[in-house]
């Protein structure tokens, strides 16, 4: 069990690795990635930010909690900090298990949680140039008085 | 009493200040910190009712400070 | 959308990076690994044996179906057969999406038609030395008279 | 006329053979070829009413077969 939140580029198949183990009969890796698209508009990157500190604090307990809800020890997960490009991975879980269902149910279980509970925001680049705050209640247009 | 205030993404933005402190009153709740902030330029960009958290963990904005806590303001999270 | 069943090592990484895509937000990707406890009893290895030209079939039927319900065409599925040692992937499944609900429903779906539908068995080996035939209905005992 | 019926996995380690071709009746079904391999030795221990697939195809056992069809016995599948 272990989660990070990390300023370099994530690397899913080591994640994999980690998990692994000849008691476990189904490894589920999830891997969030920069998409070109969102909402419509044409994205270029994405800054990801957090309050470090209680991100940290947050992802731990998703990961205690599922540890304890699905009964598996090998669960990490990492999340990226920082400026992405299109296709780089923002977050990766890796999850394993004894048995698929669970497995399938703890990796759903982290990123929902993460992407509900995790002090982390994105402002995503757009081929315009602008940038914006990304909400889960829609984009959030702020104007910025530090411009 | 003092406490430290955090504001981030859109909120840090809206308010041009990441971090700052305040002085209250003894007894006072987020909500009155909060009212601190909605009178300072680019405050009454804050939403009624912001998610918080005091000292890395969310709170309800009617719970009490304590001198030298840390406040968070928290806009809409947006990880994964 | 690709499936295969081969006879060599899978590669876990390889698979999640022919689905990815600067329009997929999300990719899941499911390993199937040999373990070393079945049904409570020690096992060592399992030899994989196919009706390899219905399997081919089956397993790409199952794919375009995903393809086509969970609207993607970013899957990618391969099994593997012969002899596998504990830790050895049997199975991988990649699928990528621009959202991921649609991603997991997506891996969820082929992995439990594929243990359904496509006509592939499994001999695990046991500390014993013993070998024996797996159905989905429990072990078979039936006793060989090849032997 | 005649068909190849293929057996696997336990199966096949019951009558001890993997292929073998079976004559039969013009207008055959599926449950007639598994009633002649139940007169082979160790077939009595292919259960009442196997999977069957004919031409790579999952099919019923009161489906007719035609000359030159691939009939398989296929055991609970175990994939994955």
């Amino acid at each position: 069990m272990r989660s990070a939140i990390v300023s370099r580029p994530l690397d899913p198949a080591a994640l994999l690795d980690e998990v692994s183990g000849i008691s476990n009969g189904a490894s589920i890796l999830f891997v969030g990635t920069v998409r070109n698209i969102n909402d419509g508009r044409d994205v270029t990157g994405i800054d990801y930010a957090a309050y470090l500190p209680m991100a940290e604090r947050e992802l731990a307990a998703i990961v205690a909690e599922a540890t304890e809800r699905f009964r598996t020890p090998d669960i990490v997960v990492e999340h990226r900090l920082g400026h992405l490009a299109l296709l780089d991975a923002s977050v990766v879980i890796a999850v394993a298990h004894p048995h698929r269902a669970a497995a399938y149910d703890a990796s759903r279980y982290i990123i929902e949680e993460l992407k509900r509970r995790v002090p982390i925001w994105k402002r995503e680049e757009y081929v315009d140039g602008t940038r914006e705050w990304v909400g889960t209640a829609g984009t959030q247009k702020v104007e910025s008085r530090r411009q | 009493m003092t406490i430290t205030t955090l504001l981030f993404a859109s909120y840090a933005d809206a308010l041009g200040i990441e971090s700052l402190r305040l002085d209250l009153p003894e007894g006072a709740t987020v909500d009155d910190a909060l009212e601190q902030l909605r009178t300072m330029p680019g405050g009454e960009r804050l939403p009624p009712a912001p998610l918080v958290a005091i000292n890395l963990a969310y709170a309800r904005t009617d719970s009490r400070l304590s001198a030298g806590d840390e406040l968070a303001v928290i806009p809409p999270v947006a990880g994964g």
